[in-house]
This record gives structure tokens, C-alpha cells and sequence, in this order.
């Protein structure tokens, strides 16, 4: 059940002998290459701006993993749900959430879809069916499991892309949703970026298998290892997931084995790994390695990666200038959408009752 | 109007439901084939199918966030969590997910579910079978917890619940189960869910209570009535969370008394915020100490008979309580 | 991995090629025999009890299942661990808790090791290591490997058996145990009874896979099925899986095929399985194949049996009648053992205060 | 005699017990190479090895039930839960084996374990990262739960817990862990774990808190002392629970008037059983009603500062509960 790819050559594995992913067109890989570009242009700002201290909070960025981000969201169904973990804030970006929304919520504007409430990273929107996802790791996956349920229920073809790390396989709420998919033969993709860490944990203390993949025969599903550096090998499997979901074959585990190039969050300086080991996974950088294959396919120039970036960076930037714009909100919005009706009045006039009745002896 | 039982009115109104909207479906342990450990669900697998009537793996967890789930993307659900003890499993999907999705997505993501939840001591079931544990979700803003205890209220605020586009935690009973018949009328019809209800009226002292404890209250009240002409106004809750507490100030601000009656833990019980609203809301009003019926601080219950009856109310308990507060 | 053994012949599974059960000695074979029959005879009593409302609350019986009771728990060390499920209160018969105390907690009396606090079926024995279980399907795997930490910590060669059903292993709990276990490479044996429904819920719902065993490649150890009507295969692939545990191997997972004769609990007519599948399983009664697979060997007569019955019998009367003279437990234990210290004073005697300072006006 | 963070304390009171007893040992995630998310386990892992430094696969419920089994066979673990917030996963082993499994097993079986867990809002955590959650286990018998407020508390009830024989849940307050110092001991000392301490002497009103409020609660006490002459007695709870209800019993008594501060949600927030408790057992002494400072009824703490700064408690609404109770 399991298969490695290797498609376009990242050295990262043993190249695959599965060539599916030889047909796609110079459009879509040239796509491919765009959002890798974005995601990446988007996260280098938000760290500055991190580090400028221009918004609070913390971010976990998906530098060096954007071959991942990419391939397993990009061409999904606006009513295809993404069930995003902390490190999947760029997911949007393939989905098409505008760039000035997402910066709203990075600032926690009164814009951003939630209005302020949940922290930069976690960030859902309901027009493209986001999750708008809580810290619990994994707990991303159980909704979504619930979504690709009622899609089930009600004969729909949409798929539910569930986003997750290496660490999260070790909890019980991972194996719960896989297990529920499987048995119930859901429309899910089960995505888990293997960056080698949970924080600072690396993934021989998470689980005892070399492939997180082979945890898919447990639950009877599919499971696949790809190269997560390489957007050819995600997208290709991830296009065979989709289909398979789609016309009602059921989930899949999709392991993509990648790294995280920065720390945890942006306060961790991510001293528990060597340095040898983070020069070598940034030499396989998947944004390199797709402008070699896009180049010995005459698909790529300097000349075009700067337009891009121009053209990406003038678009954050008018985000940004938006985001900056956008109000903070109100005090006492914080007591609304708690529930289906207000709260406000229960929680800012409380009466007092005094008695009605003479006091007896 | 018909007479039945609490757990007919529960399973009349899962049949009604199911019928006026289809995306009204039950996932849990045992409700199809079997109807449920308790049989609230019987007749539904028949009726409705599998597709909606899910025999679920054995994963309280799954059984709740899948229902967030397609609850987000247009469904009904009902999961049943078969014991109260049996719902640490689906803590995070209950308290972090189903409460906080509304708040953390600013409304535009919520999800409409109804979780039943059996629960309840005084019927032997031990220490895996008998508790309450509705105080983890009471503390937890964005989840409406109702506990009825009647049958016309079981079979209204049900519907109403699952009508309701709140995450609805619905205790139900045991005890309560098949002990309790009433009419139930035969048209459809709700029961707000925001509501407590003044179950007797009385001027001297006002009891707050609510489950099977509220059935002990309504017997002790018509003991002291007996005994010393004493007049208890007994104030069903009904909704644990958000409290309805002008209905219990309104009473205690006419009595100037108030005894509180639950049968889960001291510590933290429902009692204790009942307490604490009247104590700042209602200071004034007072003339005695508020107290509280409850079971001591241990876990409940233990098996033994002997054991269990210690920790458990009984009329007697309540009784001492009101003439406690009328020697004040 | 994953092997299927037959070697008593059932007539359960396809005959295995293992032949490690053959070099069991008489006297072994006899004695699991015998322990069958001992789980079998004490268990029909208490149904008896239960029906004649002897004691309250309720029950989970093994009956149909004695081959894997008998196996997985026989021989073991009293400092190795059995983490039982409701359905093994006869592993306490294997570990060697007195039948007197079995029946007092039976009967929730002051002699039980939990002096009346547990249900009947939930049953502890702290001098023999058998965790007093709560009812949280799979808990108890959970707090067994935490004693299997301990025992590695103190290069102690110690091993934990826990035992569940197939329906625990739908639960995060029992994922979590069981990968903790295997990345620790902890001295424990999990030991599953696919019995093939969770009270009403066949297995099918439970999981996707055919054989739970499979569940252990996403783990990295080694997963077995065997036939749980054979006592020799049982009890032959325990052996091997103790030895394992004991000698620093870490975890098994051990899928015993098998099937309960009666509903879940006594209060369960079991009308969601048919008779005829009932009847089956019947025809293949675990007993019954070890005296025809103990005939052949000249290992077993009618009067043995008889024998034997009569001095079980007379033992459980003995127990039984120490049970009903045991006390009832006093109201006020109700308030022991919650904390090391006593809440008695507290919970008994609340103190009123008075104003000590005149009050302002 | 040094001075010591909090989160100093902490890290010096597990260097030490581990150092005493080598039954004691951490499990948690990252506890170990990084050293704790906020370096409470820092030096422990190159000094104790990875045997007794646990860096665990990501599963709470592992980490806690794996320490009660291990604390069963005569360890004494210390797991670390990284936010309270992400405890839901080890709901079942610390509320329903934890905390039962010596009155399941009539005192046989016991679990010895020390659960930390950093907890509280006010640093802009957002949702994920800001919450309390000790009502949970407040409400859950045979569990003692503390919540030092000092550096030298930490410190003393840390090493009084884990060598407790019962399951302690530890909640250390994340916004006090860098923003306070205070000499502590350089020898050996602990804290009793069941005591409250009278932090400052007053009578004209009791104050009831804990944790990182305690220490705003003293400041608006200094606040009213200056502003009206009006002498605030602060109660710092410690211990949650089993709650030492004669040390603000007494002074109620004393003072007639209470108020009750705390971060967490109002509703059976911890302050509702304190209310209750001096309102059944000190009626007779109190001149005003019962006054909670805490945060609204909502999902705590939403991120953006203005929405974060409304649901928080600051020295200005204490003063103000202040003024209202000696108003009245
Ligand atoms: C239940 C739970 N426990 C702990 C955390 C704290 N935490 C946040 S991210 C993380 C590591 C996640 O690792 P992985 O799943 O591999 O994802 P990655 O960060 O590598 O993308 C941890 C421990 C959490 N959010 N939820
Ligand atoms: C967490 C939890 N959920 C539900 C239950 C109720 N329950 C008790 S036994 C059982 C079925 C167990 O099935 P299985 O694991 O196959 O064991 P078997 O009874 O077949 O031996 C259920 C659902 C429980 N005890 N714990
Ligand atoms: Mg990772
Ligand atoms: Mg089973």
C-alpha cells in the first residue's frame, strides 16, 4: 500500500518508479511554482513583521515546507473543506481567501474573519470552507471527518483535506478520525507533513515506524510517502486522493516527508537540532528544486521570478496597508458570538433584588 | 394527550424530529440495532436507516466531533454519550470545539448539535455509572446545558435543543427513565430552553433544584407542608447553563430563604454558583444561610447499597435542610 | 507479522504451521484445562447469583471465552501486572486471588479488596499486581504501560498484560497506550478479544481491517492473531510474547479471535446477534476442544472431570458463604480513602461562624 | 536566602526532589533537550539523563495515565502539561483514574503523581493559551489541586506535592512565571499543601484570590488603603481545593464583608464555592453581599489586546468591587 515518489528530484528519496506525475501541463506546473513563491514571499513578511513587533501573539511559519502547502491544497472545490493545523495559515492562499482578510486576522482586526478573537495563526473562513481551527492538535481532523460525513449523507462530491504534523499521529484524536473515515469510507485526505519535529521533539520519540504511511494499514485506508519537497510528487498524489474521495473510494494517509526551516514558532530559536541537518534540508529546497525542473523545461526565468515577487510583494504590501487600516475591535465585542443570542445585557446589568416582603423575626 | 414515560417522551421526540427535518441524524454507541442502552433510540434504525441511525465505533470523541462536523456543513446531529462517566473522551470536542467554534469564528462557523448524555445516580450503577459531571460544561461558556425533569420538559426541550442553534448538552435521568409518567400531548410542541419553572408555589422558603433531586424537593415540600404548615416555593431549573437566575431571585427575593438541592458533589455542583447569585444578587433579601443539599466531596457512588445511600439525597436530607433554614 | 494459529483444532482459522504449542507438557495441558473449566463453573454461578438477586448491579461474563482468560493471564509472575477489562474478573482465578474475596466484592461486601466501592464486575487485588479497573474502555491499557515504565526504569523483568475488547481499540486511549508502548519498548502484552461485537456493535463497525493484529504495524511491533477458542494457541503465543516483554523486546499485540456465548452484561438479551451464529460459536466451545484435544492424548477422562467439577464447586460454595457472613460496609466508609488523609471531620462537621466584630452601622 | 522567579522556583524544586529521590522523574513534551516550553524542566534532562526526562510523544492522556501506573509500582512522576488548555486529552486518566483509584481500591492502589500545568491569561495568548481550567478538578474529589501565587509558595508546594501521596494538579501561572522575585531558602523546605495564608492584614473587608490576581488584589488593596483608609484583609487561597474554608471563614468573621477575585469564568469559577460556603457558614456574619471579580461568561481569552484587556481582571475593577461591597 505504501509508495515513495520522487518526481522531480529533490535527493530527498529513492526515486519512484511512478511516473503519473509526468503528464501535467507547463500551466499547472508553473502554478505550482507561483504559490510555492507566495507562500513563501507571505511568511517572510509576517516574520518581519513579527520582529518589527507590529502585531502580537506568536506564527508558525511553513518555511521550507511549501511543496506540502501547495500540492495538497491547491485546486480544491471552493466547497471542498481544508481542516488546517497551526502551521497551515497559507493553505488560504491556494483556497483564495484575499490576502487582506488574512492580514486582518494576523493583525486581530476587526476585519479578520474572526474578528479578532483567535490567535494569528489560527485562522478559518467560512465563504471557502476554512476551519477555523482551535490549538488542539488534531482536532482539525475530527470536524472535518464530520464534514466529509454530512457530504456522505447527502451525496455531495466534496472532499475534506485534513492538515496535520508527524507529532500529531501519537494522539488519540489522530486514530479516532482516521478510523471513523475508514470504517465510514469518507471523502477525506488525511495530510500529514512529517518535519521530523513536534516542537522540539523529534519523530523517533513520536512513534516507533519509520513511515508514518504505514499506519494506514491499521485503519484498512490507503497510505502513501511522498517527498514533501517536491510539489510534483504532492500534487500527483494528492490528485489520486482527491478522486478517490471524490467518487466515494474512501480516505487516504498521505505522509509527506519535509522540514520545518525556522523554529516552532517565531519565539523559538529551535537550538535542539544541528545546524549540519537544517543546511542540508535547506539545500533541498523546494522552491530551488522546482525552478531546476521548471528550467530543463524552458518554463522558468530570473526574469519571471521577479515579476512575480513584484507583483506578490505589491499585493502584501496593499494587504498589508489594508490589514493596518482595518479597526480594532470594541471592548465589549468580546461578549458577542458566544451563543445564537446576546449576552451582553446578561453580563453588563446584572439587577439586584431587594425584598418584597417585611422581614419576620 | 398521552401518558408516558420520560424515556418515551425522549424517544417520541427523536422520531418527531427525525421526521420534520432530514437533516436531523443520531450517532452513538448501540442506538441502532440495539435502540440504545437505555432504548431512547428504538424503532429509529428501522425507521430511518443506518445512514441516520449510526452505530458508531466505540470513540465518545468521535462521536461528538464528527457531529461538530456536520453540523458546520448543514446537518442536525444528536450524538448520545451513553454514561456521563463515559465522556472524558470527547472533553476536548465538547469544551474546546462545540463551545468555542461560534466565539473563535465570530458566528460565521457554528455547529448546532445536541449531545444526550445518561447520567444520574440512585439505581446501584457504582462509580462508572452513576455521575453527574454537568459542572465541567456549566463552566464552559458557549454550551447551553439542560437537564429536565419531567417528561412534557424531556420531550419539549429536546426538540427545542435540536431546533436550537447552540451546542446543547441534554442530560437525561436514569433514574428518571422509566420512574416518572405524565400526559404529553400529542401535537407538536416546545419548551424554551432558557427558562427555569416555579414547579410550586410558596411563600416561606424557596428550593432550587432540578433532575431527580427536584422530584425528592416537590416531596419534601409536601412533608413540611404536613408537618408544620411550612410553604416551599420549589423552583426547577431545568437549564443549567446559562442559569436562568430571575426566576430563582425573583422567588427568594419574596421568600428570604433558600435551600439548594443536587445530587452531585458539593464542591462545585450547580449549588454552588446557584448560591453565589443569590448571595450577591439577592443579599438583601435574605434571612438565613443559603444551603446546600448535596453529596459529600467523594466519588460517586460507590456500589454498595449501604455506601450508596450515604451519598445519595433522600426527602429526610432535604427535609432537615428546610427546618434548618426556617430555625434560622 | 501478523501469523494465525490453530493448533487444537477448533476447526476457527486455517490450521497454522507454528508447531512451538506441541512440546507443552501433560501437566500443563491439564492445568489450563483445568482453569477453564474453574472460569467456566464460577461464572455460570454468578449468573445464578445474579439471577436469584443475590447481589446488585450487574455483570459481564467470559463464558465462550475461557481459552483466551486462561491463556493470556496463566503463569504469571505475582509482581507482573494484569490490567483487566469488565469482561476479566475470572483473570483474578490465573493470578490467584482467594475465591472468598472474589465473591465478597461480588457481593460488594466489607471483605472485597475494594471493601464494597467497585461494581462486581471491576475488581483489584493490589498484593497480586491486578489493577482495580474503572469502566473507561481501555483506561486500564493506559496505566498499565505506566507500570510498565516503572518496571524498565527499575530493570525490573517484570510484564503487564492488559486485556481489552475489540471494541477498545476504536478509542484514542488504546492508540496511545499502545504507540507509547512501542516507542518505549515497554514490557507489555496487549491482549485483544476480538469476541466480534462491542455490545451491539460488530466489529465491522468498530474498524475497517479484518484482523486487529494488522493494528500493530502502525506501531513497529510485532501483531498476532490467533484462535481465542484454543487454549494452547493462546497460551503459546502469550508465552512467546511474555518472553519478549521480559527480555526487554517490548510490546505485543495479541488479536485472540473468540466470542462471548451471552450478552454484554446480564441485563442483555443479546438480540442483535442470530442464533444460528450463536449456535456456531457454541459447537465450538473452548473446553469442550481441549477434552477432545486432551482425549487423543489419553490426557482426560469423564470422572476427572467430575472430580474436578466437585472441588470447584465445593470451593465456590465455601467462597460464597464467606461472602454472605462477610459485613456489609458501614455508611460513613463512604467518606474513607478518598485523599491519604481523613475528610470525615470535614464533610461530617461543618462549622457555623458567628460575627466576632460588633457590625457597623 | 536567594532570589528566585517563579519559574526558578519551580525549576529548582524539581533539580532538588530529583536529586532526594530517585523515584521521582518528568514526562512531558518537550521537558527534556528544550527544556520545558518556558524552560521549567531546564538542566534536567543533561543532569538526570532521558530516563528521568521524559520527552513524550505528543498524547496527554499518555503522559498522565502512563505517570499513574508508573506512580503505582513506586514512582513518583511529575508530568508536565504544556497549557492547561491542551489538558482535555487527559481528562479520563486524571478525573476518572487519578483521582478514583484509591477510593476504587479502598486505599490499596494509589497514584502519587504530581500534574503541573501552566495555566492563566493576560500575555496574549489568544484562545488556545490563556486559560484556567481548575474548576474541573476543583469538582473532582481526590484530587488536591494547587495554585501557588509566589515564588517561595512554588517552590515549597511543588516539593510538598511530590511527595504527597495523593494526585496533586499543579497549576503554575504563566504570566507569573518571569514577572515576580522573592528571596526563597537555599535549604530544603516545603509548604503545607492544605493551608491558605492571610497575605494581608486588614478588617474592613475580606479579599479572596490567588495565582498572578492574588498579586493584583494586593495592589488594589494598597489602592483603597490609600485612596479611603479602608483596611482589605487578602486571603490567597493556595490550595483550591480541598479548600481551607476556615482561613477566610475566620476572616469574614472578622470583617463582615467578602469579595472574591479570579481570572477564570464566573460561572462555578472557584469563586462560586467560596460565595457558597460563607454564605451557608458565615451568614450571620456578613453586612453586604458577596462580591465576585472574574471574567465574563465567554471563551477566554480572545486574542485581539482591546477584546483580551475587557475580559481580564485589572487593579481598577477590584477597587471598584471594593468600593461597591463598603458601600453598601
Ligand atoms: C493537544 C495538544 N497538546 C500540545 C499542544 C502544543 N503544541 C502545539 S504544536 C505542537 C507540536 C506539533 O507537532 P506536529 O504535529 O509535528 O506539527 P508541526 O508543528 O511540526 O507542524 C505542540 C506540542 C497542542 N497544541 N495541543
Ligand atoms: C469510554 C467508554 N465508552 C463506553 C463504555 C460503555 N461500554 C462498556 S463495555 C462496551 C463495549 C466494549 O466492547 P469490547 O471492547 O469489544 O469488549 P467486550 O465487551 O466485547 O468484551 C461499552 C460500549 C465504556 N465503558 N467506556
Ligand atoms: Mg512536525
Ligand atoms: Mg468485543
Amino acid at each position: 500500500m505504501t509508495t515513495t515518489q520522487d518526481l522531480i528530484g529533490t535527493g530527498a528519496l529513492q526515486p519512484g518508479t511512478d511516473s503519473s506525475g509526468k503528464d501535467l501541463d507547463s500551466a499547472l506546473l508553473r502554478r505550482l511554482y507561483t504559490y510555492m513563491l507566495k507562500c513563501r514571499t507571505v511568511e517572510d513578511r509576517i516574520r518581519v513583521l513579527y520582529r518589527q513587533g507590529r502585531f502580537a501573539g506568536n506564527y508558525f511559519n511553513a518555511i521550507g515546507q511549501e511543496a506540502t502547502e501547495v500540492g495538497a491544497t491547491i485546486d480544491l472545490l471552493p466547497e471542498d473543506t481544508v481542516a488546517p493545523s497551526h502551521r497551515n495559515f497559507v493553505a488560504h492562499i491556494m483556497k483564495g481567501t484575499p490576502l487582506p482578510l488574512m492580514f486582518a486576522h494576523i493583525y486581530g482586526r476587526k476585519d479578520s474573519p474572526d474578528q479578532g478573537r483567535s490567535a494569528p495563526a489560527h485562522c478559518g473562513y467560512a465563504p471557502l470552507n476554512i476551519i477555523t481551527p482551535s490549538s488542539t492538535i488534531a482536532a482539525q481532523l475530527n470536524i472535518g471527518t464530520g464534514i466529509a460525513l454530512a457530504h456522505k449523507m447527502r451525496r455531495k462530491p466534496y472532499v475534506v483535506v485534513a492538515l496535520s504534523g508527524e507529532g500529531s499521529t501519537s494522539l488519540g484524536f489522530w486514530h479516532e478520525a482516521v478510523n471513523f473515515s475508514a470504517v465510514h469510507k469518507l471523502p477525506m485526505i488525511f495530510v500529514v507533513e512529517n518535519n521530523l519535529y513536534a516542537e522540539s521533539v523529534p519523530v523517533a520519540l513520536q512513534t516507533a515506524v519509520e513511515d508514518i504511511s504505514v499506519k494506514a494499514q491499521a485503519y484498512g485506508i490507503p497510505g502513501i510517502t511522498v517527498d514533501g519537497n517536491d510539489v510534483v510528487a504532492v500534487y500527483t498524489a494528492m490528485r489520486e486522493a482527491i478522486e478517490r474521495a471524490r467518487s466515494g473510494g474512501g480516505p487516504t494517509l498521505l505522509e509527506s516527508k519535509t522540514y520545518r526551516w525556522y523554529g516552532h514558532s517565531e519565539i523559538d530559536p529551535a537550538k535542539y537540532r544541528d545546524s549540519a541537518e537544517v543546511e542540508y534540508w535547506k539545500s533541498r529546497d523546494p522552491i530551488a528544486a522546482m525552478e531546476r525542473y521548471l528550467t530543463e523545461r524552458d518554463l522558468w526565468t530570473e526574469q519571471w521570478k521577479k515579476e512575480l515577487l513584484a507583483d506578490i510583494n505589491r499585493e502584501i504590501d496593499e494587504a498589508i496597508s489594508f490589514a493596518e487600516r482595518s479597526p480594532a475591535p470594541q471592548a465589549e465585542e468580546a461578549l458577542d458570538h458566544v451563543y445564537s443570542f446576546s449576552i451582553r445585557e446578561r453580563e453588563l446589568e446584572r439587577k439586584t433584588y431587594s425584598p418584597q416582603y417585611p422581614r419576620r423575626q | 394527550m398521552a401518558v408516558m414515560t420520560y424515556i418515551d417522551a425522549i424517544n417520541s421526540a427523536l422520531h418527531e424530529e427525525m421526521e420534520r427535518d432530514p437533516n436531523v441524524f443520531i450517532i452513538g454507541e448501540d442506538v441502532g440495532k440495539m435502540g440504545g442502552a437505555f432504548k431512547a433510540t428504538k424503532g429509529l434504525l428501522e425507521k430511518f436507516g443506518a445512514e441516520r441511525v449510526i452505530d458508531s465505533p466505540l470513540a465518545e470523541g468521535a462521536i461528538v466531533s464528527s457531529s461538530i462536523g456536520a453540523a458546520m456543513a448543514g446537518m442536525r446531529p444528536v450524538p448520545e454519550i451513553q454514561f456521563a462517566d463515559f465522556i472524558t473522551p470527547a472533553m476536548d470536542a465538547i469544551t474546546q470545539q462545540a463551545a468555542k467554534l461560534r466565539y473563535r469564528s465570530a458566528g460565521t462557523q457554528t455547529c448546532p448539535i445536541t449531545v444526550r448524555v445518561c447520567y444520574g445516580g440512585s439505581v446501584g450503577g457504582g462509580l462508572s455509572h452513576s455521575q453527574s459531571l454537568t459542572s465541567w460544561f456549566i463552566h464552559c461558556p458557549g454550551l447551553i446545558v439542560v437537564a429536565p425533569s419531567t417528561p412534557y420538559d424531556a420531550k419539549g426541550m429536546l426538540k427545542a435543543a435540536i431546533r436550537n442553534d447552540d451546542p446543547v448538552m441534554f442530560f437525561e435521568h436514569k433514574k428518571l427513565y422509566r420512574s416518572l409518567k405524565e400526559e404529553v400531548p400529542k401535537e407538536d410542541y416546545t419548551v424554551p430552553l432558557l427558562k427555569a419553572e416555579v414547579r410550586r408555589k410558596g411563600t416561606d422558603l424557596t428550593a432550587i433544584s432540578y433532575g431527580y433531586t427536584l422530584q425528592l424537593t416537590m416531596q419534601a415540600a409536601e412533608a413540611v407542608k404536613e408537618k408544620y404548615g411550612i410553604d416551599v416555593e420549589v423552583v426547577d431549573l431545568r437549564t443549567l447553563a446559562p442559569l436562568d437566575t430571575d426566576a430563582f431571585l425573583n422567588s427568594v427575593a419574596k421568600t428570604s430563604r433558600a435551600v439548594i438541592v443536587h445530587e452531585d458533589n458539593r464542591t462545585l455542583g450547580i449549588g454552588a454558583e446557584v448560591s453565589a447569585v443569590i448571595a450577591e444578587q439577592a443579599f438583601d433579601c435574605l434571612e438565613a444561610p443559603i444551603l446546600r443539599v448535596t453529596a459529600p466531596d467523594v466519588p460517586l457512588l460507590p456500589a454498595a447499597a449501604e455506601l450508596e445511600r450515604f451519598c445519595t439525597i433522600s426527602v429526610e436530607k432535604i427535609v432537615d435542610a428546610f427546618e434548618r433554614t426556617m430555625e434560622h
